[in-house]
């Protein structure tokens, strides 16, 4: 086992990540840029090293810096979170020539996985069913016509580089195409460097259900039982369910063998996700794999009664998977993102937090790196604390999460708690039956009346 | 904008308010609208420290003597830091059979090299980004530093 | 700018919030409108308030208006507070026939009964620790009280 | 179900209640001490009413003023929680007369279960095998000693109407036996104004084990796995932990089917606890029961992932147990009290908490009323926090509990966290191999050192 790790983030999974390492007796070394050196991830390490000035590009994406953090402190492992770079493959390239591990996949799987249309392909060698659309990358207007004209409208332009909803265009009929392929184009190539793009069908009122899994560098591979990620807006989760209300035993047993044998197929050894679309007729379509920790991990570890940030230190160490096939996961579980944001404009909203009680009790987890007095800067995401409950009914983790919600205080920033609220006591969401589509509609219903 | 601005009326305002100890105040009349907000007296010192001190209470990196790693924070106008642009191992020679690139009590050029910080195998050169006399060398040869941390201090000229 | 600021007028208002000990004033008449913001006097207010007003922002009991639970804070020193000793249905009279014990502006002794605070089905006689006269009456016939609860203020003679 | 509820009682038990009472929907009243006005159950009640001033005599027991309270806020049920007046048969028979529910057992099965002595020869008549002891009341010296000849030294004396280790005397040969009885006399007299005694034998190496136990009034019965209560210091537990090592599932049967059967035996309806002390022979003998939640009840929600305050409203409100015979425990999980103390004089340190920051991620579990910037007032006992973990094995779940506990900063006053974490570290607790006796042993052993 590893003697020391650096972890290579901040905020909430930097903690997250500094806990299991702790309980494997791992030391730890946290990075921080100079607008995070009073933050908890700095403080709660064994040691720390400022790596650069708060603009991320220079301090938590900057390979130098952290790499020789790394070296100087002797570690011998990287932990990269979530974001930042842990879907870099130069990343755990860098690492491998500097004789440090990398917690996460091989650079070579993370490449092809990394490029979405690549991984597509790769998906689809591996019996996975992949979503109709382009067999490759669609460089012009004309080819983009012929595509969308095949499989039918509406379509889904992505950009190949993608993630986070960049250079993402619905288009619904042929006049609007030429239009927003082009603007496509330059968004994923002001975001990425890269203008490729490629088209797939576009379902309207879809799930999007995730299938995380496990696997050691000796083959053992475990699928878990589903996350329900429709509640997004803007491509973005704001609040996960486990297990989804729309899956039946029989379709989750097809939906975790698929992306087991996935995860045999491209010898994938770590922790990762494999994200689907599944339609009305409840057929599931392979969109795209995570190949780093989730942020909504913890939903899966609660129903499961299981770490994972444990699991895929040790797989990176080389050990065997610890969870065996079989096991059961017990009740339901709801993740609740709370992000420093205004509730109806959602504009961010850093600052200085001036009072914070976090709920506890029965049933509830909390991950968070907020605390009282602490100025939350406004270089990084919003994300300020993970509230997730678990209890043995969907009904029941939907109560808990409300009157937690309604027992936390936080005040000096604005947070989306509201609106968390607003969905978790939906007449919709309660019956189970939202898609992608129902946190825009509520956001819109609200703002009409 | 016809009306002119009176600011011998604002500024008697204004005066009033401090005197009274007044956060805020609004007064409209026919033509005129005006709205002061001050901000409240002694602020909360208090508070602030509260959070730093506790959590640095807790063990730190243990390689160095870094309470202040906030950089051109000084007292004396004269005083100058030449601050690490990068992480990595400090050396003051460019190799170790070499004399190092300075010496305390040296007078220095801006541009003049002081060290090298390696990283990653490369060997970055650091210049002095101002001219004058080397007071202090803070980082023993051989030793890491983080981004932003003293290496030297230099008695500008 | 045309009219002109009173000072003299606004001065007087500022003096009287201060006297009053108040924090918020807005008046408006038909060509004129004031609003003023006094900082509580006190200095340590504010660090405590953080907690108590955040916390205080949700909801809190709603059967009376009750900020202030502590008893026996007053400012003006002739002024009473006779507070409830016990948890109850308060009760001006000794009964819905008769009239009741007090009315505001009676002259009273110490030990005069003011009020009864029925407590699981018991009457309790609650007397006036004080001589003076009834200023106010603080809470309405049959409404509920708690421990420490202001009833009546009373201006001592 | 009940519209409203009135919880009796404050800390960290009375937001654990709230969170249990709004997850049912029930409404909230708080009651509170003029020295708890801003404490976090008064503010995240529904409503909140003042019951007296610092002294518990005058406000938390103040049996007229807490009933006042329900009254004049409508409520219809009220909640003991532990301590104060949670095991004062009194109390029920109040709520009785005005006509509120009580969560908690009948007065009539409180006031069997209070008189310690009365208990004993009761769960004697239900076939629970008693410590050998007394008949019944020792009422001087000269009984004592024939008693004590009989079952042998060394023994111990115990108030009837005792309780917290008032009035508790070990006694290990004759010669000290007449002073310690009249010492222990005196101590029951004045702590509980009733000076009866009784005699058991007293083991050295024991376990202090107990059962948890639901009940409804249709009688229902389900008991739980055994919580190992031995790490005690002055007869209070500080750590708790379940299962136990000691106990194999032989005995753990044995032992849940003696509760349920007792608990069958006085009728009894709600949630309960019977304690045993289980010797080195692994013979078991009823101690006492408690006739409410206890403190360490988290832990058996945690390893059954139930929530055990739902059930004891709903009991209390004439519902079915809804948790099903058959149920099974799953992985290990320790609490740990944080109480505001010097770890080595054990004097309370009330006080503001500074700087507060509770760990979180997965598997751990807080329940505590305490925030940034509160005071601890001195009048109430020292319990600030409890910190509780779950892991699939007990070395995970020790290894998890200390990660916690570093990961826990509270600044302004002493705990007892230094003492807990030497507790988990300590070689006989990691084997497992611990008794009664542990926790004094550390202790001298640190302070002769």
């Amino acid at each position: 086992m590893f003697s020391k790790i650096l972890i290579a983030n901040r905020g909430e999974i930097a903690l997250r990540i500094m806990q299991a390492a702790k309980e494997l007796g791992i030391k730890t070394v946290a990075v921080f840029s100079e607008s995070d050196k009073d933050s908890l991830h700095a403080s709660l390490a064994d040691e720390k090293i400022c790596i650069g000035p708060a603009k991320a590009s220079e301090s938590y994406l900057n390979i130098p810096n952290i790499i020789s953090a790394a070296l100087i402190t002797k570690t011998d492992a990287i932990h990269p979170g979530y974001g930042f770079l842990a879907e870099n493959p130069r990343f755990p390239e860098v690492c491998q020539q500097e004789g440090l591990a990398f917690v996460g996949p091989p650079a070579s799987v993370m490449r092809i996985m990394g490029d979405k249309n690549r991984a597509r392909q790769e998906m689809k060698k591996a019996k996975l069913p992949i979503l109709p659309g382009s067999d490759g990358i669609i460089k012009d207007f004309s080819s983009a016509e012929k595509t969308a004209k095949k499989i039918g409208f509406p379509i889904i332009l992505k950009a190949a580089a993608g993630g986070g909803g960049k250079g993402m265009r619905i288009v619904r009929s042929l006049p609007s195409l030429e239009n927003q392929f082009n603007i496509a184009q330059n968004e994923s190539n002001s975001a990425f460097g890269n203008p490729d793009l490629y088209i797939e069908k576009y379902f309207e009122n879809a799930r999007h259900i995730e299938i995380q899994v496990a696997r050691d560098s000796k083959g053992h591979v475990i699928g878990f039982a589903e996350r329900e990620c429709s509640v997004q807006r803007k491509h973005q989760k704001i609040l996960e369910e486990t297990p989804s209300t729309y899956i039946d035993s029989k379709l989750r047993k097809k939906m975790i063998k698929a992306a087991e044998s996935a995860a045999d197929f491209i010898d994938y050894q770590s922790l990762g996700t494999f994200e689907f679309l599944v339609d009305r007729k409840k057929n599931f379509y392979f969109m795209e794999a995570n190949t780093r920790v989730q942020v909504e991990h913890p939903i899966t570890e609660m129903v499961y009664g299981i770490d994972l940030i444990k699991e895929q230190i040790q797989i990176s160490a080389g050990q065997d998977l610890k969870i065996s096939q079989g096991i059961e996961f017990r009740g339901h579980s709801i993740e609740c993102r709370i992000n420093a944001e205004d509730p109806d404009s959602f504009a961010p909203s850093p600052g200085k937090i001036e009072f914070l009680v976090f709920p506890g009790g029965e049933g509830i987890r909390i991950d968070s790196a907020a605390y009282q007095g602490w100025t939350i800067p406004p270089f990084y995401d919003s994300l300020i604390a993970k509230v997730s409950s678990h209890a043995p009914t969907r009904q029941q983790a939907i109560k808990k999460a409300i009157t937690a919600l309604e027992m936390t205080t936080l005040v000096g920033v604005k947070t989306n708690i509201p609106l968390q609220l607003n969905v978790l006591s939906n007449s919709d969401f309660l019956k189970g039956t939202y898609d992608t589509q129902f946190l825009e509609d509520l956001i819109a219903k609200k703002t009409s009346s | 904008m016809k009306s002119k601005i009176d600011y011998k009326e604002i500024s008697k305002l204004i005066d009033l308010l401090e005197k009274k100890n007044l956060i805020d105040f609004e007064l409209e009349l026919e033509d005129f609208k005006i709205k002061i907000s001050r901000e409240p007296s002694k602020p909360k010192i208090r508070e602030v420290t509260v959070v730093p001190e506790s959590i640095q209470s807790r063990p730190t990196t243990p390689e160095k003597d870094k309470e202040d790693t906030t950089p051109h924070q000084t007292e004396d106008n004269n005083l100058h830091y030449i601050i690490s642009p990068m992480v990595g191992t400090f050396y003051r020679a460019p190799d170790p059979s070499s004399p190092p690139f300075i010496e305390v009590g040296e007078d220095i050029k801006q541009n003049q090299t002081l060290c090298i910080i390696e990283a990653m195998k490369l060997m970055n050169e650091i210049e002095s980004d101002a001219a004058g006399m080397v007071e202090d060398i803070l980082v023993e040869n051989g030793e890491p530093v983080e981004y932003g941390q003293k290496l030297f201090s230099i008695r500008k000229t």
